[in-house]
């Protein structure tokens, strides 16, 4: 490890640590879902590290075309995620997760 | 090559702190700065492990365009924080609990299968070009899937329009088919108030 | 004989189908037709038996020369491989229970037209009877069990119908219920007993079953696991217990004396001379297998002589007529078992017939009684009946002498015969029996004249009108009375040879030379009238004089004795008037316990738990298990989320640790 | 004509059943004509299938076999033999009795009454020619849908639940045998012939799960202990017609079941598990006998008295023997006969008084006496005294289960006890005694038409008792076969 890059498991454990980080994120901020957002995009970018590592080390281009997708994919979340809160804004006055609770028996 | 495990290190502990920053923010507006800054070191992670295009396009479309989006969607709504914040550390101990146990797992079967002990690669080639070798990748054997993945940047472009689309009542705006289509009787109605003849 | 000469034009099994079915035509046109014919409705039935008796009357004489019949008429249903025919085996005791069936059935039409007369069941009640004389033909003519079967349960069914024949009545009712169902107790053993045999023998056919039955001796079955039994003592057992239920033996007694409560004729006949007598005649046909199983005699032996002295002791305290009657066959019957138990078969068919003669005469006499005392039944109610019933009295007198044994009647020589037959046995529990049948004698004395001199002696104990109203009976009850007086006086003496030791059976009978009782007294035999003299030197004849004396003495001449008597033995009387406490033991554990099983299946099987807990229970569950699972969806899209990375946790857990 | 009886005898009363229900309910009275008619050419149709039947053989008669659904082999594939030629015959006699037995107690909607009635026989007899898994399995299920539609339009006042519970209970046990059929068509090189399935090889646990989900599809119907509560229920809101069919036919379908399938597809699985049935059928005959005892609701009473006796058929069938096994099909025929007429006994009354307690009777034969002759001698044959039918299948059950083992047949015969008291204690509390209630001194006695559908039942039931060796001779070479069949492993060694 000393001298030549970092390994491959210090990238994922990198990756494992943000990921954690990300799962973090949905217990604290359970209610807000901004930041609900926001930490599901953390784990996204947990995975593309992940993806981008294995793809330089095992010296296959696909993990990045993956990772492209991934990024499209998200964006794409990312869009639509924000326009329900804000269409879910302006119905409630609010965004408390506690408060979406149709789907409740 | 040192320099690349000291940027190594030095990129992946500004990446887990701001990422701690942003689930730990008071202010969603804090968040999604600190998501920026993430996103910055992640990028420069990427361009470390030699994919310069994934790097700049993280940069271009999730700090250029997502966290934009975000932070435009945080400052437009009137978001009253102190009932989101309650109950905050509430789940703590759980959630700390699950991520230790999985970056546990996570690191034993790292450390312990065959993916611990992957050989370091070669050293990249100076005239490697990989925005190039994406490229080619993509727009040959990935073209449906990138096409697909195109349709899909669309559908979403078209959900979010149609989402917060609203037709607003009561805006003084013109409308010049009802203009035209106007008639007498319907701008004037003619009352009888004496009552039935008598 | 020269009046049956003509019937040889016939070929003989034409002969012998006539003889059950004329009593079933005449039943049937009875039944069918009755409604039309009313009054008349007795000529067909009569007609029909009376064919009957008169064939039975050449087959005796058939029989006597010799010509037996065994052969088969149709088939019945081939089973598997079993062939069940319908046939019939007329052998010397068959031709005799067929005269005596035929007789006395002769005798129940013949009475039963001035004693039924008027009633609105008049066709009715002739077809049943003559229903019963086809029943209890087919049940003596039959070759196999299954016929045999037949018949004993159509006896059984024509009985029910009898007893409950007013069906009005709530106690007739009952009667009849009861009787049919401790019959269908006995039927039970008896139907198991008929599988067993065509499980060892491979058929229900008599002589095939009575070929293998040599070769069965000495094997044994395990009904409960560890104790091998006979198996020859296992068919002969559960067979008696079919024949228990029919003849009315402890146990399964119980349905006689309520029996009573059908009208006099038929309790009187058929209760006592003729079905009653059916398990005794099965046991006799069935002697070659219970010949090879001294279990089953012992039992037989003990059964028949506990129910002779014991049900005697209960006819001492009962005041119906009829009752007393019926507990005295009860009893007369345990001597006819007794008499089986001790390999006498041919005494207890003798018994059996003389039986027939004089119960039959006590029966329509105490009829004739207690049609003079319109329909009183309670013997405390009369007294002093011989002056104005004269010939009722001098019957009755015959038969109850018949019945205590006192010579030259015909009871003394076959209940004498019984008792020395018992003497000589030489089965485990024969002294035991010996004594209570010669205990019995004193008791049946004591009951019989008891009830005479209650009846006929004293002071007149019933209301002025019915006293001023007292009157003989007509000639149609006095007739058959008389008729039935004779042989119930001299049949005793006059076939105690040729019936009761005699060789006239012995083509039916089998018997092991061991077991052979008559055998031994035949030996040492000097004529009827050595064997009278002879029987007043033993005990049975003292006893049964002193019986009568101890009658005369305490209901005679001095009425008031019983009562102080009977006060300073009170437990003995309780236990007496109780019956031994079985119709209680009955009531009470077996009836009660049926409903109260059938109650608990019913609610907490049926209701609680299979459609309860099961069917509806299920739903129910299903219902509970939605409510409970719709409290996890709590609509916190968190907690989904929540679900969704602990899962996801616990499944990486589960690779990492198990797998990795 | 000879060659297509068995389809005549399934679509005539079907295609009648139809016209029937175009005739409408407007004109009853040519409805019911019309439906006697079609019960009555019906019935004429079948009774070639037993003039012409062949009686030294096992095989198949009269079998028809025409392609249905080529590409999944499903054949239009009919036949009878020996096991289910009675059923045919009494399925079509006992209709006509029904449609007899209706004339005048169903007013509404009669046209519709009797097309069901035609169309569930045509559907009954298919279940009992069907030789094909699938034909079978449509007939099978097809039927519940007319027997729906009796109870729950003509039906008492509890209906629905009883109607629920009944499509529940059957439908579920037979969406056990559809897997099962499904299976065995995958194992047999994609048969749906029952009788390639007799010969198809199968290991044990295959056998036995086949084995269980027929069982529950069959116990169902039957219906065994502990499976059995719908009946009752059904039976009591079931009109009398409904009651008729259900005891006399539908019942024996699940019996019949047994021998069809159960006993020859899986031999091995049917010993294995004949403690099991055995148990069950022994628990049926002494468990619900006491049951019967303590109804106070006559059809209750009757309709437990229906399980107790097909106790006695499913005992029959496991213990493998020749005789119990014929034993079981002449019980299963004579409780056609017996049960029927027990419920058209109890009808008769219905009619007269709309009750069915018994306490609300009692000496009813002082003014019905003839009615009390013919149920006296029903309930005769409930019994099982002999020179009726009812005793000759239980004899021969009785006989053939001491074959095995005697407390078998010990603990079957309690049933006679039972069977006599629940019996005789009915007809004693409704038929005799004295007259308590002023609208029992009112009844009229049977009429013709109600005489003349019992007096036949009763002729068929002292001919059977009476006789039973034409009966047998029918089911002798098809039982023997079966017998023999079934004492063969199938297991591939």
């Amino acid at each position: 490890m000393m001298g030549g890059q970092p390994t491959l498991a210090a990238y994922l454990i990198l990756g494992a640590i943000l990921f954690s980080i990300g799962v973090v994120g949905i217990f604290l901020n359970r209610k807000n879902v901004i930041i609900l957002l926001m930490a599901i995009e953390l784990l996204l970018l947990a995975v593309n590290i992940n993806l981008v590592a294995f793809s330089r080390y095992l010296g296959n281009l696909e993990g990045q075309v993956f990772v492209f997708f991934i990024l499209t994919v998200a964006a794409a979340e990312a869009a639509i995620g924000l326009a329900i809160l804000v269409v879910y804004f302006r119905n409630r006055r609010s965004i408390n997760v506690e408060d979406i609770d149709e789907l409740r028996g | 090559m040192l320099i690349t495990t000291i940027l190594f290190y030095l990129f992946s502990a500004i990446l887990l702190g701001s990422a701690t920053a942003v689930i730990t923010a008071r202010n969603p507006v804090y968040a999604s700065l600190f998501l920026v800054l993430a996103f910055f070191n992640a990028a420069a992670l990427f361009i470390l492990l030699g994919a310069e295009f994934l790097g700049l396009v993280l940069i271009l479309v999730y700090v250029g365009a997502v966290m934009v989006l975000f932070l435009f969607v945080v400052m437009m709504l009137d978001i009253n924080l102190t009932r989101l914040k309650e109950g905050f550390l509430s789940y703590l101990p759980l959630g700390l609990a699950i991520a230790i146990l999985g970056v546990l797992e996570l690191a034993v079967v790292f450390w312990t299968s065959p993916l611990g002990h992957v050989p370091a690669p070669a050293p990249i080639p100076a005239n490697a070009d990989n925005t190039r070798a994406l490229g080619v990748l993509l727009y040959t054997h990935y073209l449906y899937p990138f096409e697909i993945a195109a349709v899909i940047l669309l559908v979403a472009i078209i959900a979010a329009i149609a989402l917060t689309l609203r037709r607003r009542q009561g805006t003084k705006t013109q409308n010049i088919d009802a203009q035209m289509a106007v008639r007498a009787k319907d701008r004037l109605s003619l009352v009888n108030l004496r009552g039935p003849e008598q | 004989m020269w009046v049956f000469d003509w019937l040889h034009v016939f070929p003989p099994l034409v002969v012998y189908l006539i003889i059950p079915l004329a009593p079933l035509a005449g039943s049937l046109v009875a039944g069918f037709a009755g409604w039309k014919l009313q009054e008349q409705a007795h000529w067909a039935p009569l007609a029909g038996v009376a064919v009957a008796f008169y064939l039975a009357l050449a087959v005796l004489f058939q029989t006597l020369h010799g010509q037996d019949f065994y052969g088969n008429v149709y088939t019945w249903a081939v089973m598997g491989h079993l062939q069940v025919p319908i046939g019939f085996d007329v052998d010397s005791l068959t031709a005799l229970m067929l005269v005596v069936v035929t007789f006395v059935s002769l005798c129940v039409h013949l009475y039963t037209i001035g004693y039924m007369h008027g009633d609105p069941g008049y066709a009715r009640f002739f077809s049943y009877i003559s229903l019963f004389t086809f029943s209890m033909i087919m049940l003596v003519m039959s070759n196999n069990f299954l016929q045999l079967f037949f018949g004993w349960e159509a006896v059984g069914l024509v009985s029910y119908l009898l007893i409950g024949f007013w069906f009005q009545r709530e106690s007739a009712n009952v009667a009849a219920l009861k009787a049919f169902i401790v019959n269908r107790v006995g039927d039970f053993g008896f139907l198991i007993g008929i599988a067993a045999v065509y499980h060892y023998c491979g058929s229900l056919d008599y002589r095939t079953v009575f070929a293998m039955v040599p070769h069965l001796v000495g094997q044994t079955v395990e009904i409960i696991p560890g104790h091998p039994w006979n198996v020859l003592t296992w068919i002969a057992l559960l067979l008696f217990i079919g024949a228990m239920g029919k003849s009315a033996q402890v146990p399964l007694h119980v349905w006689l004396p309520e029996s009573m409560e059908g009208p006099t004729p038929i309790s009187a006949l058929i209760h006592a001379a003729t079905m009653v007598t059916a398990g005794i005649f099965m046991v006799a046909r069935m002697s070659p297998i219970y010949e090879q199983s001294a279990t089953a005699l012992t039992v037989i032996l003990l059964i028949g002589s506990i129910t002779a002295l014991f049900m005697g002791l209960i006819g001492l305290v009962q005041n119906d007529i009829k009752r007393i009657i019926a507990y005295s066959t009860l009893s007369q019957l345990g001597y006819m078992t007794a008499a089986l138990g001790a390999s006498a078969f041919s005494a207890a068919i003798f018994h059996l017939m003389t039986h027939a003669f004089f119960k039959a005469l006590l029966f329509l006499a105490a009829g004739s009684v207690i049609h003079a005392m319109a329909n009183e039944q309670d013997i405390r109610k009369m007294g002093g009946l011989r002056k104005a019933m004269p010939i009722t009295y001098i019957t009755f007198l015959i038969g109850g002498l018949a019945l205590s044994g006192i010579p030259p009647f015909a009871g003394f020589f076959s209940k004498d015969l019984i008792i020395e037959a018992v003497g000589l046995s030489t089965l485990p529990g024969a002294g035991w029996a010996e004594f209570m049948l010669v205990a019995g004698a004193f008791v049946t004395a004591l009951y019989t004249f008891r009830l005479f001199f209650m009846v006929f002696h004293g002071e007149p104990r019933m209301d002025p009108y019915t006293r001023d109203h007292l009157h003989e009976s007509p000639w149609v009850i006095t007739v058959p009375l008389i008729a039935l007086a004779i042989p119930a006086a001299y049949a005793g003496w006059a076939y105690i040879g040729p019936v009761g030791l005699g060789h006239f059976l012995d083509s039916s009978l089998v018997i092991a030379p061991q077991f052979n009782t008559i055998g031994e007294i035949a030996a040492h035999w000097q004529g009827a009238g050595a064997f009278l003299v002879h029987g007043l030197e033993a005990w049975p004849f003292w006893l049964a004089i002193a019986g009568i004396i101890c009658a005369a003495y305490f209901y005679a001449w001095r009425s008031g004795l019983p009562e102080s008597l009977s006060r300073l033995l009170s437990p003995a009387t309780w236990l007496l008037q109780s019956k031994f406490g079985f119709d209680a033991f009955n009531n009470a554990v077996l009836v009660r316990g049926a409903i109260q099983f059938g109650r608990l299946f019913w609610h907490v099987g049926d209701e609680k738990l299979i459609d309860g807990l099961m069917v509806n229970g299920t739903a129910f569950g299903i219902g509970k298990l939605a409510l409970s699972w719709r409290r996890v969806q709590t609509g916190y899209i968190y907690h989904y989320a929540f679900a969704m990375i602990i899962g996801l946790i616990l499944l990486m857990t589960y690779f990492v640790v198990w797998k990795g | 004509m000879n060659a297509q009886l068995l389809s005549y005898s399934i679509w005539v009363p079907i295609v009648g059943g139809l016209l029937v229900l175009a005739v409408g309910d407007r004109r009853a009275q040519l409805a019911r004509w019309l439906a006697l008619l079609v019960s009555l050419l019906a019935f004429a149709v079948t009774i070639p299938l037993y003039t012409g039947f062949d009686t030294h053989t096992a095989a198949m008669q009269f079998s028809e076999r025409v392609a249905w659904i080529p590409s999944l082999n499903i054949y239009y594939h009919l036949g009878v033999d020996g096991i289910s030629l009675w059923f045919v015959l009494l399925t079509s006699f006992l209709t006509v009795l029904v449609v007899i037995s209706s004339w005048r107690n169903v007013q509404t909607r009669v046209a519709q009454f009797m097309a069901a009635f035609l169309i569930m026989e045509g559907m009954m007899i298919g279940v009992f020619c069907a030789l094909d898994a699938i034909l079978f399995y449509v007939f099978w299920e097809a039927m519940l849908i007319p027997m729906f539609l009796i109870i729950g339009v003509w039906g008492g006042p509890r209906r629905v639940y009883a109607t629920i519970k009944f499509f529940l209970y059957t439908f579920l046990g037979s969406v056990l045998m559809l897997v099962a059929l499904l299976y065995l068509y995958f194992h047999s090189n994609n048969s749906f012939d029952l009788l390639v399935y007799q010969h198809t090889p199968l290991g044990m646990t295959a056998q036995i799960l086949i084995f269980i989900a027929f069982f529950v599809a069959f116990a169902v119907k039957i219906p065994m202990w502990p499976v059995h509560t719908w009946l009752p229920d059904a039976h009591v809101e079931a009109p009398t017609a409904g009651s008729v069919v259900l005891a006399a036919i539908m019942l024996k379908m699940g019996a019949y079941g047994f021998l069809r399938l159960s006993l020859p597809i899986v031999p091995d699985a049917s010993h294995k598990l004949a403690w099991l049935m055995i148990l069950l059928s022994l628990i049926a005959i002494i468990y619900v006998a006491l049951v019967a005892i303590v109804q106070e609701d006559m059809k209750k009473l009757v309709a437990y008295s229906s399980i107790a006796h097909m106790g006695f058929v499913t005992l029959g069938f496991f213990v493998f023997d020749s005789v119990a096994i014929e034993g079981s099909i002449i019980q299963m025929l004579s409780h056609g006969f017996i049960s029927a007429a027990m419920f058209l006994c109890i009808g008769v009354l219905y009619d007269r008084m709309h009750t069915r307690n018994i306490r609300a009777y009692g000496g009813v034969a002082n003014v019905m006496p003839i009615f009390a002759a013919l149920m006296m001698l029903f309930a005769m044959g409930n019994v099982g005294l002999p020179g009726t039918s009812g005793f000759v299948g239980e004899f021969m059950v009785v006989l053939g289960a001491y074959q095995v083992n005697p407390w078998f047949s010990i603990l079957a015969a309690t049933g006679l006890i039972t069977g006599a008291s629940y019996t005789l204690w009915l007809f004693k509390r409704a038929i005799f005694g004295g007259i308590v209630h002023p609208e029992v001194a009112a009844l009229k006695d049977l009429d013709l038409r109600e005489m003349l559908v019992l007096g036949t039942l009763a002729a068929f039931t002292l001919l059977l008792g009476v006789w039973p060796a034409p009966f047998l001779d029918i089911v002798h070479s098809s039982v023997q076969h079966l017998v023999a069949q079934v004492a063969v492993s199938k297991i591939p060694a």
